[in-house]
């Protein structure tokens, strides 16, 4: 666990809240960082994680767009080629479709394309995560598209802690970075130091020790899979949690290791089940554990259909704890 | 109301009182809807139509059945001026299986072959092109449809609406592009996210405009009747601007609003420009109806709607096994 | 292989002129059948694959467009909501990122989000493959982005025979199909019968027989495929080449058949290596045939970078025939 | 030409001949790509600005120069008005090391911090947000740059312009977007692809706009000296339409135009509207130049596009170890 031990009283605060001040922490070290979305300042964004920002850095710094996700973008791309350090909010992390030409074409490629001269160093924060009840274009988890694509680094935190350090590192990095929040976790709470510190982009972080399987899990699927194993040591099963915190870069050090230890592996992302995150992760197992492997790796990720609105069915399409359990009970069995 | 009323003839008489009755349908319906919502009997949110009644039942009045439409995130009222029946747009609401799309969609999908209704959409601007290529279709295949897509002020902001104007302009395509204009996109007035005078944006793809008093759903109706006849006879696509307000928040959940807009503001157009009122006093005053009549009309909507909401809680849910049927045809 | 065997003299066509005559008789067959896009009409698109059709159609079913790739693909979609089966030509498949919210969020949902009730039987044909000089704009096969999205099916020809068979398929499917041709191949000769036969969607074809090894190849990593299989045979390794022809339906049980025969499997696929469709395939095999591998599934996929326009740079990011020929090698020896 | 010629003063004068200058050299220069791809020494494709330089020269000598261009598949103009090298272009397009890109960008991705380039883009339309974006730091961080955006008619068809046009009005950006109209989205005249008139588009969204002759390269120069003036004034973004031709392909390899395009306007535009030709001629008629002294630049302009073609063959291509360089800054 990277959570510093020897502080003894952490306030506890909200994911929302810890991604709000690490926002106004770097808003104030460093003058070039802004925040461009749709009803992002009085408002303070749909899920309230902004509150408070304009009224502090005013509407200069967190401005209020058009709904214009290509169009914002694309000013946030040529704003950070040319001094600045935008933030770009997308409400919703289903609309990353308009995005794609600018994050892809453009952002992705420009240090490349151009030698190393240009740097565009944004972040765009977006949502993903099901179960709100809003149906299949307000529901989806898309970030495997963004973690398909050189030039482009995947933030999804797991905890407050995570988000505040994470979200940090993302703002100062110098490439442009995708930094997915999942909507349900907003207000999930967590020990946050006041103090500035950052998470490396590119280390994962083990959640929870255990020797018999290995679950490597992403964002709200992390609380899953902590809640599984939670039910899998009363049965006698040690299931070590091992949570990427970046998919671009991808510890694969980590997770060898714990699997290799554990010589089982289960996978879990809240992204559509195939052709997603997982069937990288579990490529990146089998290829390079495949000796240490006992049973093949186990993906376990939402159903490969579109988010239904109906309750009952929208509860079907992603992973309980019970699905993990008889998953690694099957697997250690 | 400077406008002089309108003629009246038993059609015109007959249609006023139509569309009285469907606007104070959609009223009924989501007063329910806020209602179901509040008492947390309502799976998610739900985007209200109250005070834009207008716009969506003196349009749809101008359209035949098989004319096609396209709708948004606060799509109640569109589907129900083309003819969507109450029970099944509560059960789809609620996420039941009776519901028009079997629950699968919910408020911001409501979608209906039977009425012409190509959907629902919760993408800002997102049915710009689905409208469009409906009337392409329509076009081709010389069905003498049209399509309407209707659209808010926000959508403005989507650069994909001015693609799709100009080929619809290019091709001649009997499409109407009807606006929305009640002043905000969610939180943010739009002084702050439209640039120039937007009558203009039309015309510079080639699709002429009208802008018309969204609350009075005749001056809509007679607006929307000339478009959709233009489009009829081939001559192309028309954006239609309605100016217009919603009386409620963005969705069912946005309760404290004076941070963005005033309760001044709110009171002005609910006390003055509610359009069902205003219809009504117009057609009392032009002795086209009386009080006693009206009252009548809203006793028996009234009733459809109480009768809807108990069919759709009553209704079952879909089972579990069907979540993954529907995804491929 | 499904070329049928009986026919004995059998024209030779481009895969280009294969996948025209595959439309030409789908129009001739169906009136409701148009395509839409830029420079497709007199010009025949820049790859000249449609030379011809507008002078047999006319401008009412081969249209030019704006350079307006989001606003034809809607167009498309609520044509063909409403009783046309329109073809949707992107010139680059570098392009589709302009089109992923229609696609994604429209194409691919309306049909499951309207509870089964609209239909959306569109074509989106597009091309990707690099080695062109075309840089990192023009080059990409970003496929493995549609395969992500329940709702969609996707399909990538290597063969002429494939083309015009499941180009046929493609438009006479009910579902929104997208279709990528990989630009080096459009050359390609191969062949051809004139009759009308359609491929079905989700059958894979094994390419070539063998016992030692599977190589599960797309598109023109067929080829690639092929060549080294040729190759590995001079050296006493027997190389089965299967291609899985759509990546979505996925026809897992040919993979795996194969792969349990041979216990080793690479995998190829010229999208970017990492987070894309060689993952996906390579899991289905790590986790269904885990107990009958002798190695870890290889995946041999584009470098992980932007395409770079300097030749020596842009050739050292494809896989070839060598490459393939020591992996195998090292897996077999 | 009916326009009055302009006032010639001692810095007019310096102007229009390097502005002479400089056209010849992109002349020059294209003529030589051309070659290179003609006897197979250029990998890919390369489209020429031959026909267009009055455009690039006329708005770029209005720059200063860290100021900002943002350009298009059809960049190299572009980059050289904004001074850019002869020998690192022509590196560039050979794939080589010492070329601005380091060979990784090639022909269509030139960019370089030095002068102000944003760089070159293969996706129409993809710039302008970039464009937009540089002005909107300029404006936040009190630089005074000016951002300029060269784009094509075609890239008229893409909703990005509009989106960010819109932004720029509404946050006052020193921006200028400069629309290229020769006509042509490669093979398909704009009569098929625009709709309504494109001069009222600019201002649907709050942008003023103007029209040039794109062949006359002082009255380019004068009418985006105004709006560059203008923008840097705080007074907000503006729209450019320059009317002009490319004389060759639309590519290097596009040898067979006709048809598309009849060889007749193809002659007619390079007889009588060649803006190279036109200012020498304006020049001499005015007695601020002789052939002499105009013979004199293109033998210098001649000499240097040739030393520096030969820089470019002689240099090595980059090592095969940089591909994974600089994919992450
Ligand atoms: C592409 C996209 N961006 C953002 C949103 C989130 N959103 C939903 S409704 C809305 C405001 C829409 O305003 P307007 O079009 O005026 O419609 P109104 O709600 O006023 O009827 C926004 C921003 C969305 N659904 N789609
Ligand atoms: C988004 C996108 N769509 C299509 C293309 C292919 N393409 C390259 S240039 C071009 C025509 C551009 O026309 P215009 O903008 O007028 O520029 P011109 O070539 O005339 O200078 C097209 C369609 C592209 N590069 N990007
Ligand atoms: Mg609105
Ligand atoms: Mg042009």
């Amino acid at each position: 666990m990277s959570m510093p031990e020897t502080e003894t009283v952490v306030r506890q605060l909200t994911l929302g809240d810890a991604i709000r001040e690490a926002l106004a922490e770097e808003m104030r070290r460093d003058s070039r960082v802004l925040i461009l979305g749709e009803d992002i300042a009085e408002a303070g964004t749909v899920f309230k994680v902004l509150t408070g920002l304009v009224e502090e850095f005013g509407p200069d710094r967190v401005l209020d767009t058009p709904i214009s996700e290509p169009g914002f973008t694309g000013i946030a791309v040529g704003a950070a080629m040319t001094g600045l350090r935008p933030v770009v909010d997308i409400m919703f992390g289903d609309f990353i479709g308009l995005t794609m030409d600018q994050m892809v074409n453009q952002a992705a490629k420009i240090h490349y394309m151009s030698g190393g001269k240009w740097k565009v160093p944004m972040v765009m924060r977006t949502t993903m995560g099901a179960t709100r009840r809003s149906a299949a274009q307000h529901s989806q988890s898309l970030h495997a598209w963004f973690c398909h694509v050189p030039g482009l680094k995947v933030v999804l935190p797991s905890t407050p802690y995570d988000a505040k350090g994470l979200m940090k590192s993302a703002i100062r990095d110098e490439n442009p970075v995708a930094f997915f929040e999942d909507k349900m976790m907003y207000k999930l709470k967590g020990p946050v130091p006041e103090e500035d510190y950052t998470i490396p982009l590119g280390a994962a972080d083990v959640k929870r020790e255990g020797d018999d399987i290995t679950i490597v899990a992403t964002s709200s699927m992390v609380q899953v899979a902590l809640g599984a194993a939670g039910r899998l040591a009363e049965r006698g099963i040690g299931a070590e949690v091992v949570d990427p915190r970046t998919l671009w870069p991808l510890d694969e050090t980590t997770i060898l290791e714990s699997v290799r230890k554990t010589s089982r592996a289960i996978v879990m992302d809240e992204g559509y089940g195939r052709y997603g995150v997982m069937a990288e992760i579990a490529s990146v197992i089998a290829e390079q554990a495949f000796f240490d492997l006992e049973a093949p790796v186990k993906r376990i990720g939402a159903m490969h259909v579109p988010i239904p609105f109906s309750p009952p069915l929208e509860d079907a399409t992603v992973p309980t704890e019970e699905t993990v359990c008889e998953a690694a009970e099957a697997m250690c069995g | 109301m400077t406008q002089a009323a309108p003629t009246r003839t038993d059609a015109a008489l007959d249609r006023w009182l139509r569309m009285y009755r469907r606007m104070l349908m959609i009223r009924r319906f989501e007063e329910e809807a806020n209602d179901l919502y509040t008492r947390a009997l309502m799976p998610g949110l739900a985007h209200l139509y109250i005070g834009e009644e207008a716009v969506a039942v003196g349009v749809c009045e101008a359209l035949a059945p098989d004319d096609y439409i396209t709708s948004t995130h606060r799509g109640h009222g569109h589907c129900l001026a083309k003819g969507a029946e109450l029970d099944r747009m509560f059960a789809e609401l609620l996420g039941k299986r009776a519901g028009y799309c079997k629950g699968k969609g919910g408020s911001m999908h409501i979608a209906d072959p039977d009425t012409g209704n190509l959907g629902a959409n919760a993408i800002v601007g997102g049915s710009a092109g689905i409208a469009t290529g409906a009337a392409f279709s329509a076009l081709r295949l010389g069905t003498g449809q049209v399509a309407v897509c209707f659209f808010g002020d926000g959508a403005l902001g989507q650069g994909l609406v001015y693609e799709v104007m100009n080929m619809a302009a290019l091709w001649k395509l009997p499409v109407v592009y009807v606006c929305e204009n009640n002043l905000y996109n969610e939180y943010t007035h739009n002084s702050e996210t439209l640039a120039g005078d937007i009558m203009t944006r039309g015309p510079a793809f080639g699709v002429p405009g009208e802008r018309v008093d969204g609350q009075d759903a005749r001056a809509v109706h007679s607006a929307a009747r000339g478009q959709v006849a233009r489009a009829r006879a081939g001559e192309g696509p028309s954006f239609l601007l309605c100016d217009t307000y919603r009386f409620m928040g963005h969705h069912v959940g946005d309760v404290s609003r004076e941070y963005y807009r005033s309760k001044d503001e709110e009171s002005e157009w609910k006390t003055h420009r509610d359009p069902i009122r205003l219809l009504g006093e117009a057609l009392i005053a032009e002795q086209a109806a009386d009080p006693a009549g009206l009252d009548a009309i809203d006793a028996e909507v009234s009733a459809d709607v109480a009768r809807a909401v108990e069919f759709a809680k009553n209704a079952p849910y879909p089972s579990v096994d069907e979540v993954d049927d529907d995804v491929y045809a």
